[in-house]
């Protein structure tokens, strides 16, 4: 096995293309080094991508943030600006694991492990969230829900790498939450996950609606059946119950470990509209 | 010197206060050394090969090609420890446990292990080991076992403690019966009658440290481990006996230990590592992965049991009736018996029967839980309680004190009680303004009571005073939870010294007698009784030595608050004489001046406690948080009150984990799908208030201070506190524990349907 | 395997060794370093018995590669006082009685150390989730949360 | 005279009796006797047996008197946590 530290990205990509075995990206280790420990782990190389310049960066421009794939998750929390544009990718990002995980972890890692429980990743997708990826034959953007494309699989090709993803500049009266249930307050995979992201007109009526859900899938659902009845809305028990009702319709989730279809389902419903009100008041919309 | 026990009422100057803890510093630092934290020269890296089928039969096992691997020293197989049990069926389990003989019996069982010089090499051999296994069919859940087509485990195990014998093997090892009275006749009176099921699943003892080794066998038959366990003493004789040692050659060191709350009273993989080292010819370190922890060690038994209670409109509990049916993992022990013998300990009940079956399953061994078996019995019947004060509309404490055993209660279990503490915490408990505190939306309120036999043992102490007059003592109890700080009180309390001039040691087990281990919450009450006999003896010795510096008679020498007195005026006015003084002069006076005791600490004294627990249960998901909780219970002399909240503290919270979400989850193939704190969820920081705590201190008369063990007690009474908090703040029974949020949505949904 | 040749700074020491690549942060601590007092109690970033502190943030060194150190600033517990004088975070832990058996009491205290650094007067509720992936089994927590109260009170004081 | 009461898993032991009555000061004299009039009680004496004098407890210490009129009780010897 071969650790390289690479400065530039295009010396990544060309250290992943030349690679002749299992190869990997080490960015904030957090999932990579608990597969390591495992018995059959096997890979040829392990490719850190955090000397690569501005991968730990937040850029914020005219477009939006533009947050580098190196950039920890506990980094987000610290920027005042994205905070406040993107609360709900924000609070989303910061749940995963604990304070020392978050030090580490990245969202471009909780996309690129492509876990149909991870919690930045139903946020990110309802933030209308972009991932620019770099190859061989240069930089592409593709909607990060293109990316996981089932449980530990994504769309990248093995000499492609994350390099940052991107969030467009919010709208004036918009606003975005998430939430999970997880059975502890902290330390724990999200069982269910909701997102919304939502612009109000100055009447409150809601304009464009996106509602996403993590871990009752193989991979986040969008749910557009709950978008479609927030649209032309305001935020009131009827809407309310609309949501739910096709968050928990659109819930396709597994029994397992960490919870049974029937609870997921049910939670599914309550957490998206939970969510819908969070995003709703944020966006300046009042019931 | 014959050592009275008896309790006498005295001031005490140091017991009772809350000094520093002498292995504070070595632990804020990082110093302090467990059982991962020590090396030998030349030593190896042992790992175990575990078994993926929850039971199988072993066809075949070929170890050559890991032989081969060039850095490989040692594998070794269920041939390389030979059955040595002699008949003793407790010691074969602990061998066949250690290392797969036949069978495979659960998901995790070891089959074979290896040494290599370093952990890469040793993980390669493990891939070059060949299993081939005839997978059996297997059974996991209690229920299940005993059902008449279940897989039968063991063709050996017949059903003992039923007449006629059985004449066909079973996967009930035992059955168990205690109680008096006629309970039938008891129902009758009855006006309302409570029955009920109720489960309990398995959960891990959940130490933050793993279980490590290092063992060392000499080629001329002397052996050493290093070890983090608690107790050194047993782990010594049971590796002597499965390797066939002397006891006296093999030299056990207890590490500090990383938590054991009975998990490390058991030994696991130590004689594998003694094995692996005699077949090696090198020291070899062991340490488990998490994984292994909770795949291979530990757990308590899952549970179902069946309460059934009468009772009259006055609240008299007339009968009181449970089945009683706990796991063992493969091997027969007696955990159900245990807890139906603490089921209705806490009550005074005219007609009480109680039934255990001992149940054995393809899960691991069963391993002592901090007061093993009785938290899942004090769930089933304190529910049952609450229940009933419900159906007569009576206030459950109001109902428990009614009932409550006292001094001269025939005990559920047997004999009569002597003085006990249960009505004092219920009183503490009703009168607490936690009980009448309000409560918001979607909140209840539970409570519980539990019961815990403690006990004391062979113990042994020796105290020796330095020349300048402080004093060590080493003590042969492992200190899991700061007892070298409360040993440490009772010999400057007996010596009349300051707590700073004594330090307190765990001596290894070529230092001392044998010693019992740190169980059954027995560390501080047995050693402490040690310690005063030790120094009361180095007392004798002192007196003594003052005598022959003034050159007087000794029975004219008083010991009085740490000096050697001359009694009586016929002495003159000689100024007193401390231990600094006589110390000085040791060597002119008889040589070094020490105190030694080995005893057997008995009479410990059965406990008690109640605790009442808030939760807020939020009724769309399920989700439960604790917001408030209380723990009431009896500690005899609290001897270091910050240490005693703390046993307290912990058991409470353990409780409130195995209540909300800790459990085994095994898929449809017996195998465990969370061996690792991710999914194993003991409760974290965040999801806790302060533990509030009332110290009783009702003093046991078989202790000098009135000690009494506190240690496991506070684990008994949270799974029904919690459940019962649940089941106030839904109007919902909850059965099942833990109760978790499907489980909690799950009958609110029911609720809702009828 | 090829070994790799790292530089860093711990407990403000320059440090130079040679380890694997799949060797973490704690391996080379523990078994190269003989820098003992962070703890495994997981190996997989559940318990927090190993926390360190890298370059100002509370990290797992079980999830984090020796090779990764290199250039960098790491805290262990072994740093954390001067030897001959507590920190207050240590005298804090030892008077409250927040320790019982100890094994997660060096990586409580790196964390409430960064989380201190980071939140001079942390509310009860800020301690809690901060210290939420550090697992303790003995003690409930409720003594840790009050030595790190008092300890943070006596910090700002000392600052003040 | 002490009268002891054998716990169930015992009684079949000792001719399926609830209560043996015994003479003895001691409990070391109880269980010489015991097993002397019941020879099948010799295992579980020696490693499974506690004796409970009055309420209290003993798991060990044989030397143990036993006062006139006390309440006895034979009882399996425990593990803990």
């Amino acid at each position: 096995m071969r650790y390289e530290n690479p400065t530039t990205i295009e010396n990544a990509v060309d250290l992943l293309a030349r690679s002749d075995g299992p190869a990997y990206v080490l960015a904030g280790g957090t999932d990579l080094l608990v597969r390591m420990k495992g018995d059959d782990f096997d890979a040829e190389l392990v490719v850190d991508i955090k000397s690569i310049a501005g991968m730990d960066q937040i850029v914020e421009t005219a477009e939006g943030f533009t947050i580098g794939a190196a950039v920890p998750c506990a980094a987000l929390g610290e920027h005042g600006a994205l905070v406040a544009a993107w609360p709900g990718v924000v609070e989303a990002a910061n749940l995963i694991g604990s304070t020392q995980v978050q030090s580490r972890c990245t969202i471009s890692g909780n996309l690129c492990n492509a876990s149909p429980a991870a919690d930045s990743v139903p946020a990110m997708v309802a933030a209308n969230a972009r991932a620019r990826i770099v190859g061989p034959g240069g930089a592409r953007m593709i909607d990060v829900a293109d990316v996981p494309t089932a449980p530990g699989k994504t769309s990248l090709a093995r000499d492609e790498i994350i390099e940052a993803i991107s969030l467009p500049k919010p709208d004036a009266r918009s606003g975005d939450a998430y939430l999970r249930f997880t059975p502890r307050t902290e330390m724990d995979i999200a069982v269910v996950g909701a997102a919304v992201n939502l612009t109000l007109d100055d009447e409150g009526i809601v304009q464009t609606a996106r509602v996403v859900l993590g871990a009752v899938a193989p991979s986040v659902v969008v749910v557009d059946a709950a978008a479609a009845a927030l649209v032309g809305n305001k935020l009131n028990d009827a809407t309310l119950k609309a949501v739910e009702a096709a968050c928990t319709a659109a819930s396709n989730p597994i029994d397992d470990k960490r919870g049974t279809v029937e609870f997921r389902n049910q939670v599914a419903g309550v957490l998206g509209r939970r969510a819908a009100e969070i995003a709703y008041g944020r966006a300046g919309g009042t019931q | 010197m014959t050592f009275d026990p008896s309790y006498k009422e005295q001031a005490l100057k140091s017991v009772g206060t809350r000094v520093l803890r002498p292995d504070g510093v070595d632990k804020v630092t990082g110093r302090a050394r467990y059982g991962a934290d020590f090396n030998m020269p030349g030593q190896l890296v042992a790992r175990v090969l575990r078994s993926p089928h929850a039971h199988a039969r072993i066809i075949r096992l070929d170890t050559s090609q890991a032989e081969a691997l060039k850095g490989v020293k040692a594998v070794v197989t269920a041939a390389d420890l030979p059955d040595l049990t002699d008949g003793d069926t407790a010691l074969f389990a602990i061998l066949d446990n250690s290392m797969a003989r036949s069978k495979a019996k659960y998901d995790g069982h070891a089959v074979a292990a290896v040494a290599a010089i370093n952990a890469s090499v040793a993980r390669a051999a493990m891939k070059l080991i060949e299993v081939e296994y005839e997978v059996l069919p297997h059974v996991v859940d209690v229920d299940a076992a005993v059902a008449p087509d279940a897989p039968l485990l063991d063709d050996t195990i017949f059903t003992t403690g039923v007449d006629p014998a059985p004449t066909k093997p079973s996967n009930v090892a035992n059955r168990s019966e205690f109680g008096h009275g006629d309970v039938d006749a008891g129902f009758a009176k009855s006006d309302v009658i409570i029955e009920r099921t109720y489960k309990t699943e398995q959960t891990h003892q959940g130490y933050i440290e793993p279980h490590a080794c290092v063992a060392n066998c000499n080629a001329d038959g002397t052996a050493d481990l290093w070890v983090c366990t608690q107790g050194h003493f047993v782990y010594r004789q049971v590796c002597a006996d499965l390797l066939g040692l002397d006891v006296s050659k093999l030299r056990v060191t207890s590490s500090e230990i990383g938590g054991g709350f009975g998990g490390k009273t058991h030994v696991w993989a130590e004689p594998v590592a003694l094995a692996l080292s005699r077949k090696a010819g090198r020291p070899v370190k062991l340490v488990m992965t998490r994984e292994e922890v909770f795949r291979a060690s530990g757990p308590t038994s899952a549970t179902s049991i069946d309460v059934k209670l009468g009772a009259t409109m006055d609240g008299t509990i007339t009968s009181a009736l449970a089945t009683l049916r706990y796991t063992s993992g493969p091997y027969a022990d007696a955990w159900a018996e245990t807890g139906a013998m603490t089921s209705f300990a806490c009550y005074d009940l005219e007609n009480v029967k109680a039934i255990g079956y001992e149940v054995v399953v393809n899960r691991p061994k069963v391993a002592a839980y901090r007061a093993p078996s009785a938290p899942m019995a004090a769930f089933a019947v304190e529910s049952a309680i609450d229940e009933l004060a419900d159906a007569i509309d009576m206030n459950s404490v109001e109902l428990r004190i009614k009932n409550a055993a006292q001094e001269g209660t025939r005990s559920s279990y047997g004999p009569v009680y002597g003085p006990i503490g249960i009505g004092p915490t219920l009183d503490a408990a009703k009168a607490h303004p936690h009980m009448s505190a309000p409560l918001g939306k979607n909140q209840g309120r539970g409570m519980a009571c539990g019961f815990w036999f403690n006990f004391g043992g062979q113990t042994c102490s020796d105290l020796n005073i330095g020349a300048d007059g402080t004093v060590t003592i080493a003590v042969g109890t492992v200190d899991v939870g700061g007892s070298r700080a409360s040993l440490s009180l009772i010999a400057a309390e007996e010596l009349g010294i300051p707590y700073e001039h004594v330090k307190a040691i765990v001596a290894d087990t070529s230092s001392l007698g044998y010693n019992d281990m740190t169980d059954g919450s027995r560390g501080t009450f047995s050693s402490s009784m040690a310690t005063i006999s030790a120094a009361r003896n180095a007392i004798k010795t002192l007196r003594e030595r003052a005598a022959m510096m003034w050159e007087i008679p000794v029975e004219d020498v008083n010991w009085e608050e740490g000096f050697a007195k001359a009694a009586g005026p016929k002495h003159g006015n000689r100024a007193p004489l401390s231990i600094k003084d006589i110390a000085a002069e040791a060597g002119n006076t008889g040589g070094p001046i020490a105190g030694h005791s080995e005893l057997v600490a008995d009479g410990a004294g059965v406990s008690f406690g109640t605790h009442i627990c808030d939760v807020e249960v939020d009724p769309e998901t399920g989700s439960t948080r604790v917001i408030r909780y209380t723990v009431i219970q009896d500690a005899g002399k609290a001897v270091h009150p910050a240490y005693v909240e703390g046993q307290y503290q912990g058991g409470a919270v353990q409780g409130i984990g195995w209540a909300l979400n800790e459990e085994y989850v095994y898929g449809e193939d017996g195998r465990l799908q969370n061996p690792g704190f991710l999914d194993y969820r003991i409760p974290v920081c965040s999801d806790l208030p302060m533990i509030d705590t009332q110290i009783l201190e009702i003093p046991n008369p078989n202790h000098p201070y009135g000690v009494r063990g506190v240690g496991e007690t506070s684990i008994v009474p949270p799974l029904a506190a919690v459940a019962n908090a649940v089941s106030d703040a839904m109007n919902v029974r909850m059965t099942h524990i833990p109760v978790s949020p499907p489980r909690i949505l799950a009958a609110l949904n029911a609720q809702a349907k009828e | 395997m090829t070994s790799i040749s790292v530089s860093t700074t711990i407990n403000g020491d320059d440090v130079e060794f040679l380890c694997n690549v799949d060797e973490t942060l704690l391996d080379v601590l523990r078994n190269r370093l003989g820098l003992m007092g962070a703890k495994e109690g997981c190996g997989t970033g559940d318990c927090g018995a190993c926390s360190t502190i890298m370059d100002g943030r509370v990290v797992c060194s079980c999830l984090v590669l020796g090779a990764e150190t290199q250039g960098r600033e790491v805290e262990t517990i072994e740093g954390m006082s001067d030897g001959r004088e507590l920190h207050p975070l240590q005298v804090k832990f030892i008077e409250h009685a927040a320790l019982q058996c100890g094994i997660c009491t060096p990586g409580f205290l790196m964390a409430a150390k960064a989380l201190l650094a980071a939140h001079p007067d942390p509310s009860e509720e800020e301690i809690r989730f901060w210290l939420a992936g550090n697992l303790c089994r003995c003690t409930g927590y409720d003594k840790i949360v009050r030595a790190v109260q008092d300890a943070a009170a006596e910090m700002r004081g000392a600052n003040a | 005279m002490v009268e002891v009461t054998l716990w169930a898993g015992l009684r079949p032991l000792a001719g399926n009796q609830e209560h043996v009555t015994i003479e003895a000061n001691t409990i070391r004299e109880l269980l010489r006797r015991l097993q002397e009039r019941y020879p099948g009680l010799e295992g579980p004496i020696k490693k499974d047996v506690a004796v409970a004098i009055n309420g209290t407890i003993y798991r060990d210490d044989w030397s143990q008197s036993i006062p006139d009129g006390a309440e006895v009780f034979l009882m399996r010897r425990l593990a803990g946590g």
